[in-house]
């Protein structure tokens, strides 16, 4: 498996370090009518774990692992593909008053 | 431009977008441009991993099949869940992604051992230990709350110990396979550990504590994502599992401050011992029982009605029945709004996502902080199967569990309607005094049934 | 010069895109009570670039190159030091009345 | 761990303390804890690049020298400034770091020319470019602030080319030397045409409107650093400089939406002229100008009094005789608030933190949003050396260049005073109603003076 070099590593952790700042501070900006999403999104949102999956898979090793890649595909893609399917049917019920009551969807 | 190149600049807007999904999804106006940013972000980190040169994967035929798989039992999922399972269906997804996680770390593992360099192993090793942590938690999260397994929370002597053995072996091991990658044993033994403890840690939790479970459940998710990305040298994936993990993180914090209760409480099952030793306390009492007639009458004048929707609402899917009570008062010249409650319902943000599919306009939902003076003001609230949020002893009783919780002051308004089906407790299993007020008057049955009722008289007397 | 590959410039894009981002978000948290100080205090935080000042005299290089960067060592100096004193001097002004009024600095 | 790993770390919690540095600044209670943090950071900074090994410095009695001299010049400055004196000396500021990044660009250059790799010069010749403009442009704004030079608007036909033209040449020259490193006379040319272009820029640009491009200016002097970042593939330099340049850019754009106006209209003078066309207009009317005495008897009976300072406060320095009224006025059981306008002075903050020099407790300054409604409430509105923010032709007047600024709504006080020195005007150069209301009493005068006659008043009253 490939050295990652001690620079690497530490360039990961500095955006390991950014990104969960603004995790919180963007979460926190986040108005509690729509926390039930939120959930939702985030849901969609770690099923990045797919990339992982993609390559496990797709580098044609062992049968084992290409099977346990399949397997983990299958597992984030219905993640992700549900996932943002689902946070779009929560989302079209939100309106105001004013803006009339067409409704698509379920 | 190689392909390396275009990988990493498609990595880069993936990673932007991300960003900007949940940014986006701050505020209603531009929620649905933030779903569509994190979908688009979602395919491009795909595209980007495809990217034929780079990683030089060949093997796209078990690629796009397992891909068909996940959609075909994603999109039906998606389209035919009832609203009221949103929680459910995240554990569900949970338990996915961190199976995924697990699988890919075994899989990354057995290719590689014993030639993974000391610190790409110890993130392997934490991808593990999290990813299938979170694979049998949230399961049994979802057994719960699909009632599949009882809800109650399963409390036997020294489960604390069992369940801190448990960890602290998973933890040894991810240690050991971090100094000694070669040893395939200790791989066996940290997934084993690793499962058991999912299944120890949502054990002792009861069903209407799974919420904030999710949510720290979806925190570690995130976090396995993250692991990944320190293994794979994949900023991508350490972003957007640093914004998962965050954001699990932020929404149990919320949820546990609102029910004024700690971290550890939810964890190791406080709640349920209350139940027991307050459930039989105090002596019995007296409340006055109304008609739906009584209420329509009380109704009638009224020219600010507040609606306090709880957990109830949600069982008896009265929502649209409601929002068709605030439409005929409203025909009346009555003001009608909503006082949304943090936790009101079993998750964050549950009454406004029912309400919003009733099509109730958003801004007549108003928050604690802001409907709270209302009260005083109004001729009615109406509790719909509320129960713990409007419980008055969140202010006086210093014994009492909720004591400091932020309660909806709804004894303040002139009268109070609570609609709920029996003298039961609600999930914190505490009496309410508000029911044995002087100005408060109970309307027992179910909240759909009744609401229906009251919509049929308003007709009736407006015809 | 050091030639940087590729994956170190788009490591860059990606910490800088991370950092805009999070500036943004926690700019507009800060209280308008505090502007001035926040002027101050970014202020001083932009001498940061006092770390090229240091790499390009220290490394002893041709005379002019090191007498530049001297000067900007002393530019960047001035700017640290002072910057940080004056927001300090700021927000010791900052108090509520039921903190006292015993008052240091100036 | 090699001395190269232990200078990552340092520059990772460098980078951490920075983001929480302005992070704790939001608020009043952690602002000093974030101030430290900062220094602390940037002590970091230092100290990671110094770690003997890595970089292999060894020219220390030059660095040593230098910090010296900077520290010298610094610590002072830095101790005898004003506080009235924080917009000058962030200008001034401001001139120094665009000169170091200007001239850290310039070194690199020399001594790296023609071997510098694409990328690497296309960042250089950002950073040069952004680092000289912001050195003369700063310096200009610092010498009008200063009034070193006068502080009216230069303008001249066709600037606008002008400075277009310095621009287009700055960028050309950046763009040719990216692809050209070795032609040094398009060094020369690049630097010119950026100090040129700093000067252009703020030439054309009134006194009153520099806190705005002061913000931009940040911006910039930001950017170069992030752009050194790119040069030295330094994270550190990266995140601290597009934190500054968020800061600069999110300010301006406050303070440009709270004078309801565009960047373009503060960059390209649009003020200064409206300045010329407003001040002339309209005829003779009349005001009640009253005496001290008059104040003194209106404020008796006084319950309500809401202060609204402005820039005339900042000029006579007449805070700490405000606070003195205040407290006069509250031993007699009146409530006095502040009223601060998001614009009210010359930069962002301004008068917060006047008012905090002179011991004003901060719970006592409302903002816009929370004042407003206090007014109609108010007996007494003591409007002290403000004028634009409190002009009701931002809400009346569409064809006024006020029309739409958010203001403070003094006219709806039960009567207001007016203290300043003469009819003019204010910073926008417009005539103001409010003068002229019946509800309305003019004190003419010193903002000083008439705070300290009226306290006097008062306190000869009480004894
Ligand atoms: N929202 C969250 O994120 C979250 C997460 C975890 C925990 N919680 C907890 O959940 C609780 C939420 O409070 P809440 O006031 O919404 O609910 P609650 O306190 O659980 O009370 C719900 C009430 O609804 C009544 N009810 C149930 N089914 C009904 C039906 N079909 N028709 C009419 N009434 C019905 C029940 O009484 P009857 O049986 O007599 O009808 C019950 O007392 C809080 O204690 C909160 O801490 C919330
Ligand atoms: N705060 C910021 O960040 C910022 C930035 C850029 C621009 N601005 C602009 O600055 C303006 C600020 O509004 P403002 O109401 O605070 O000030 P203003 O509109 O500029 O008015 C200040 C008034 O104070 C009076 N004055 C001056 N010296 C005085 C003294 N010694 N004693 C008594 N009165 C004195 C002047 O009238 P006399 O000469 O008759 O005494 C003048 O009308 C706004 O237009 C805003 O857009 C603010």
């Amino acid at each position: 498996m490939h050295e990652l070099s001690q620079s690497d590593i530490v360039e990961n952790l500095f955006v390991f370090v950014l990104a969960s700042f603004l995790g919180l501070e963007l979460i926190r900006g986040v108005s509690r009518l729509l926390h039930t999403p939120l959930m939702s999104l985030t849901n969609a949102i770690s099923s990045i774990a797919i990339v992982g999956s993609l390559l496990i898979t797709g580098r044609g090793m062992s049968h084992t692992t290409t099977l346990l890649g399949a397997l983990a595909i299958t597992c984030s893609s219905i993640n992700a593909i549900g996932g943002f399917m689902i946070t779009e049917r929560i989302l079209r019920m939100f309106k105001r008053k004013d803006e009339g009551t067409a409704r698509g969807g379920h | 431009m190689s392909a390396l190149n275009a990988q990493h600049y498609v990595y880069l807007v993936g990673a932007a977008l991300f960003v900007l999904s949940i940014k986006w999804m701050g505020q209603v106006r531009t929620s649905r441009k933030g779903n569509w940013a994190g979908s688009l972000a979602m395919v491009l980190a795909v595209a980007g991993t495809l990217l034929p040169g780079h990683y030089g994967l060949s093997a796209y035929g078990w690629i796009v099949g397992a891909v068909l798989i996940g959609a075909v039992i994603g999109i039906p999922m998606a389209l035919i869940m009832p609203m009221t399972a949103v929680p459910q269906r995240t554990a569900l997804s949970h338990a996915f992604g961190g199976l995924a996680a697990g699988l890919v770390g075994t899989a990354e593992y057995l290719e590689f051992a014993p030639n993974i360099p000391r610190f790409v192993m110890g993130a392997l090793a934490a991808e593990m230990l999290l990813g299938y942590l979170t694979f049998t938690g949230s399961l049994l999260a979802f057994a719960k709350l699909q009632e599949i397994v009882s809800t109650k929370p399963i409390i036997y002597p020294g489960r604390n110990a069992v369940s801190m053995g448990t960890l602290i072996v998973a933890i040894v091991s991810a240690i050991y396979m971090t100094i000694n990658p070669g040893h395939e044993v200790a791989l066996y033994v940290l997934m084993a550990a690793s499962l058991g403890f999912g299944l120890f840690l949502v054990m002792p939790i009861g069903g209407a504590d799974m919420p904030t479970v999710i949510a720290i459940l979806n925190s570690y998710a995130g976090l396995s994502a993250a692991a990944m990305g320190f293994v794979l040298n994949n900023k991508l994936l350490i972003i957007a599992g640093a914004l998962d993990g965050s954001s699990g993180l932020i929404l149990s914090i919320i949820m546990c401050k609102a029910m004024n209760r700690s971290f550890a409480n939810v964890l190791f099952g406080g709640m349920g011992q209350t139940i027991a030793k307050a459930g039989d306390a105090g002596p019995a009492r007296e409340v006055k029982a109304y008609t739906v007639e009584d209420a329509v009458t009380m109704l009638e004048d009224a020219r600010l009605v507040i609606v306090v929707p709880g957990y109830g609402m949600a069982v008896a899917q009265a929502q649209h029945a409601v929002k068709e009570l605030a439409t005929v008062l409203m025909a009346r010249g009555c003001d009608v709004k909503f006082a949304i409650h943090p936790v009101a319902g079993r998750m964050p943000g549950h009454m406004n996502v029912l309400l919003a599919e009733a099509d109730v306009s958003y801004d007549q939902l108003l928050e604690l902080e802001h409907v709270n003076p209302l009260f005083p003001e109004a001729d009615m609230a109406i509790v719909l199967g509320a129960n713990d949020v409007v419980n008055p002893a969140a202010r006086t009783k210093v014994d009492s569990p909720l004591y400091g919780m932020p309660i909806l002051d709804v004894d303040k308004a002139r009268s109070v309607m609570v609609i709920k089906r029996s003298m039961n407790t609600g999930f914190a299993g505490i009496d309410n005094d508000l029911f044995y007020l002087d100005n408060t008057m109970m309307v027992f049955g179910d909240a759909k049934k009744v609401m229906t009722e009251i919509v049929a008289d308003f007709k009736r007397i407006n015809a």
